[in-house]
């Protein structure tokens, strides 16, 4: 039994992870950065510990600080969320070492698994089909150039450590390599702390679809159906739903069983997503991501299942709560990322003050969020503020639920791609299910907000034209409209690093 | 009282009288609308004969932003029209596209950089931006140091003139 | 098929059957009175219809005009929500006379079941039982005195046409009959347009349980499982869960036979409720509520089905989206209403200016409701502003996760019950489940907001005191601190009744 | 400088001294507490040396709201602490307790009432409440008229001195 779980993470995953302890009656810790005093994720915690300066690698991505605090405030469990150091095996490792249950993998099956390259060739062995090309782990420039001539242009360069596009870089020309090659590394060090890289043929409109597995230390191992991630910018999920249009019933039970065949095969633990391009018919295993994913909402809301709730007990040394045949599948669920990033100037990140925040409440709805008004966001850390997910009988509900939901979700002060995932979803391809990872740039490559005209432009010009007469008289000395004039004029108040 | 903005790349010109406690005129260029207006907090609601418009604002130094039913749209206040010149950037100023950090820095004062050439990266939020030389010349001002942090919009790097 | 549909109702319902009408597809219309020309149902909607001033008789009651909205702006069905007409036959005849669908049951069976008198007596046919005592429709207070004396007291005065504790008096001594008789009948006249009262024995620490039922038009009949009721105050329902903790597999398909019994005896159709109370292992008929309930949420958390979409569909004219053995019950669900009074004082209605509002979302968290901030609560209608609806995997989980939910509901400007709740839900015997419809009564009849002390007094009058610091210098002419300072100094707009 | 603050049946005198950006000292009665304090909009957290404590507040008129880590309070400040006598309620009068409207009024001026008497209705959120006279005595003036909607709080109905 956990009684007092530290989650090594900030944001909405933070929040998510706290909601759901604190349903199941355990104690939750949070910690923080200097950036971070005032969030969310601090606020609902019934601890908080401060761990240091913003920079990430100074506070969420150091492994002795993260420790220390749980064992100071006396956490039995750790959970690491996603990103920072949810799939570190050191980390995974100091928790143990500390007499600590870490909410996840065990550190052997995190660094074989997390090692794309050692990943593909378990799955080779195991039957499961890999993309077609050469694996080449930190390669020099004349080994890289070598070796994509070998594949065939255009190729992928990926972080072998990490995902979420971050580190990767399509390369179509042979002269482009080293660059690109540089870049993988510097961003794969900064993000995973490991500059690790590889090469893999690059498939053309593929979909990503992916398996949500759940193993535990009994020897049971189950997958929650698959979420197609197929509408992609930067290389990077920004819209996931389940089912999968591009399923059959057939297709789905091979995948299944090939997702789970790997994770037996690693001897993995907790949850785990196992990562697959789909060309027509044929798949083709990409990796497994050694942690629970930003997307997990989708697949628990159509199997009605809490998956941090099924973590937790995982850990604790419990069962599996459900067999295979008893997991239940209904309905159609979408999630749309809110990311702090404007979608007119190539999703360059975007910060500032949320000077005002609405986030709809709906039927079917569910928003996970990191953020609320006043909440400045920092450049230190991912872009995600929150993400919203809706569930409906069938894909078309989902689909018009989520264009009501992201219409009335009011934030402003920062760039997000709100209204451009409007437009995403009420395009005829998407509503057939035409989609590919290049959907985005083929269809909205060159997307802007439309600007109204006629009575439209009249009554937006007539909001800022009455808001600056009577602004001139009465904004705050800052110049920002801030929901409450009477504190902002008390200057930045800042909270000495107090704890507990 | 007439008031100027700059909209994307539009120039609004716009004169707003209030007509009675709950009606407004706006006329933009030629066009005149007559609203009927009620607000609340930050949120107003519009309506001419036959639309509704619901909008929310907020302000932060010279933007102003708007959300009109589900859209989301910024808007800059101009003192003086002839003003407009001087908003539209410089080509011989290399700025920061985003808020970030300086992580790789390429040239200092003197250099000589080709058109399309790397002159320094710029990290935020885990993610990697490559600033180019607009063209090529010498450069003139590097106002900037590795590991800065910087915001949007700043001037990092100028060019001498062609 | 229903293509647009006027929604004949406000708040929270209006909102909340509109969701569901918009992820169908169906265009949706509000109606409005004055105190409602900015609320949240008129904003969500398509097209809105001012209909009157803000008394209920001259706008939300009044079916010429609501029926004169529908037919100009093109609606084919009307959605009565709760209170208002929802239960009146002669509007659901005039709806049909327009020529439109309403969503809802026949009038005669409404006729029928609305009058609990008849519905008494179809119950007794039916083999239902009633509760002991005589019914006294129309009574003089001479034949009241009468009646009551034979039934033995105390008894119950309750609204012929109505439910939700109004027009309801519970009378204990003969001498208190007359002004009680009187105050049932100006309530129920003023709340339902009929002052017909009726008399019945009074049950002391009953279960209030009820059944929600399904009828289509092609003769199927489900239950979609019980509602547990029994945390009331002043006879109204404030705290709803489900399953109930206190029926057993059998006592419920018992009780759902009879249910079932009776709507279709009924000729009953649409969403109803089938209300009884449960005296140990025996239960009563009480009535049949020929309306979506406040408290359906619950209902669609533990079923996972859409009960507005299910509504729509029947009224439609299509089949029962499920069969009684495809509906699948799963965990457990608790509703909190949170109304706008005082439980400090009796629950007497509190009104006032919401000067801000912050609803949580979490996972397993749902929250319909009808405010936002800057809303004024009118004083003329329910004071229902919204419901916390949480499910989990079981009671005690569900418990817990509303106990967050309404800690982090943060609402100034209106009194509310979001605190008194907490303490209802942290208590012992309602974890238990030991619970009737005086719970309240016996364990929070004295209840007040406990006051800080130590550093929590001194952090609240730290607060309290810099913000009069400043407000001092900064606070607006009208003294309220209103999230935009610029906006408020115009003064009030209104917005002149705009159609469309 | 010191404030007085009537917060249910209690006064508290309050002295605050900011002792740096971030830190401030109250003083209640004999009580001193030192607080680091951020805030952000309507949203303040302070924290002492072992608790943390979160709040948000909002004002109308002469009424403070400070939601304190889940639970509401309402404070009024006093000007003056002899002025709180004149806060308390005057047993002559009967005021309205909730905002409503009168859909009864039972007295006229120089009618006598007997002790728990209805005098009055009033109506709100359809419920109703009856007002009572507090004792026995002499109406000496009616304030309001039959369907007459008020404020809470609101004197309806005077009686004479006893």
């Amino acid at each position: 039994m956990i009684r007092k779980l530290l989650v090594a993470n900030r944001g909405e995953i933070a929040v998510r992870v706290m909601r759901s302890a604190r349903a199941l009656g355990i104690r939750t810790i949070a910690i923080y950065s200097d950036a971070d005093r005032d969030a969310l994720h601090v606020e609902i915690a019934d601890e908080a510990v401060h761990i240091g300066p913003s920079p990430a690698h100074e506070s969420y991505l150091n492994i002795e600080k993260v420790i220390a605090a749980a064992r100071e405030h006396g956490a039995d469990a750790v959970h690491p969320g996603y990103g920072f150091l949810s799939e570190n095996p050191k980390f995974s490792n100091a928790v143990k070492l500390a007499g600590l249950i870490f909410v996840g993998p065990p550190a052997e099956a995190m660094g074989l698994l997390g090692d794309k390259i050692a990943s593909r060739e378990l799955a080779l062995k195991y039957n499961v089909p890999v993309t077609p090309g050469a694996l080449l782990p930190h390669a020099s420039v004349e080994q890289a150039c070598e070796e994509s001539q070998k594949i065939g242009f255009p190729v992928l360069i990926k972080a072998a450590a990490g995902g979420g596009g971050k580190g990767m870089r399509v390369v179509r020309k042979l002269e482009d390599i080293e660059q690109s090659l540089e870049a993988a590394r510097r961003e794969a060090k900064s993000a995973f702390g490991d500059d690790a890289v590889y090469l893999e043929k690059y498939i053309d409109n593929p979909r990503h679809i992916e398996f949500q597995v759940f193993c535990d230390q009994h020897g049971n191992v189950v997958h929650l159906g698959e979420r197609e991630c197929s509408i992609q910018r930067r290389h990077q999920k920004i819209i996931e739903e389940s089912p999968s249009i591009a399923l059959s019933p057939e297709l789905r039970k091979e995948m299944g069983d090939a997702a789970i065949r790997i994770v037996k095969a690693a001897g993995y633990r907790n949850a785990g997503t196992v990562e697959f391009l789909l060309d027509g018919e044929k798949f083709y295993f990409l990796e497994v991501n050694a942690r629970l994913q930003v997307e997990h909402p989708v697949t628990e809301m159509v199997t009605g299942e809490d998956l941090v709730a099924w973590q937790l007990a995982v850990a604790a040394g419990e069962k599996l709560p459900k067999a295979q045949d008893e997991i239940q599948f209904r309905g159609h669920a979408i999630e749309c990322r809110v990311y702090a990033e404007d979608p007119t100037s190539g999703f360059l990140p975007s910060t500032g003050t949320i000077l005002k925040l609405d986030e709809p409440h709906a039927p079917g709805v569910r928003i996970d969020s990191g953020i609320r008004e006043g909440f400045e966001v920092p450049i230190f850390y991912d872009p995600i503020l929150s993400k919203v997910i809706c569930w409906a009988d069938n894909r078309e509900h989902a689909i018009r639920r989520m264009r009501d939901a992201l219409k009335h979700y009011v934030l402003l002060g920062v760039r997000t791609p709100l209204g451009y995932m409007q437009d995403v979803l009420a395009h005829p391809e998407f509503a057939k299910g035409n989609i590919s990872t290049h959907f985005l740039a083929q269809h909205f490559s060159d997307w802007s907000e439309k600007q109204p005209t006629g009575e439209a432009l009249a009554a937006l010009l007539s909001v800022a034209h009455e808001f600056c007469r009577v602004a001139h008289k009465n904004v705050e000395a800052n110049g920002t409209t801030k929901p409450s004039s009477p504190w902002t004029s008390l200057g930045d108040w800042r909270m000495a690093g107090a704890g507990s | 009282m007439k008031r100027h903005f700059l909209y994307g790349e539009n120039l609004h010109s716009v004169t707003f009288q209030r007509r009675s406690p709950s009606d407004v005129e706006i006329i933009v260029g030629e066009d005149k609308t007559l609203f009927s207006v009620s607000q609340n907090c930050q949120r107003i609601n519009l309506a001419s004969l036959d639309k509704r418009f619901r909008a929310v604002m907020a302000r932060s130094k010279d933007k102003i932003y708007v959300w009109l039913d589900g859209r989301v749209h910024e808007l800059v206040e101009i003192e003086e029209t002839n003003n407009v010149a001087s908003l539209h950037s410089n080509p011989d100023d290399i700025r920061a596209p985003m808020p970030g950090i300086i992580i790789k820095l390429n040239v200092k004062q003197g250099d000589t950089v080709n058109k399309d050439q790397i002159v320094a990266v710029l990290e935020a939020m885990k993610m990697e931006h490559n600033l180019r030389a607009p063209r090529a010349g010498v450069v003139g001002a590097v106002d900037v140091k590795i590991s800065q942090t910087v915001s949007a919009d700043a001037l990092l790097v100028h060019l001498e003139k062609a």
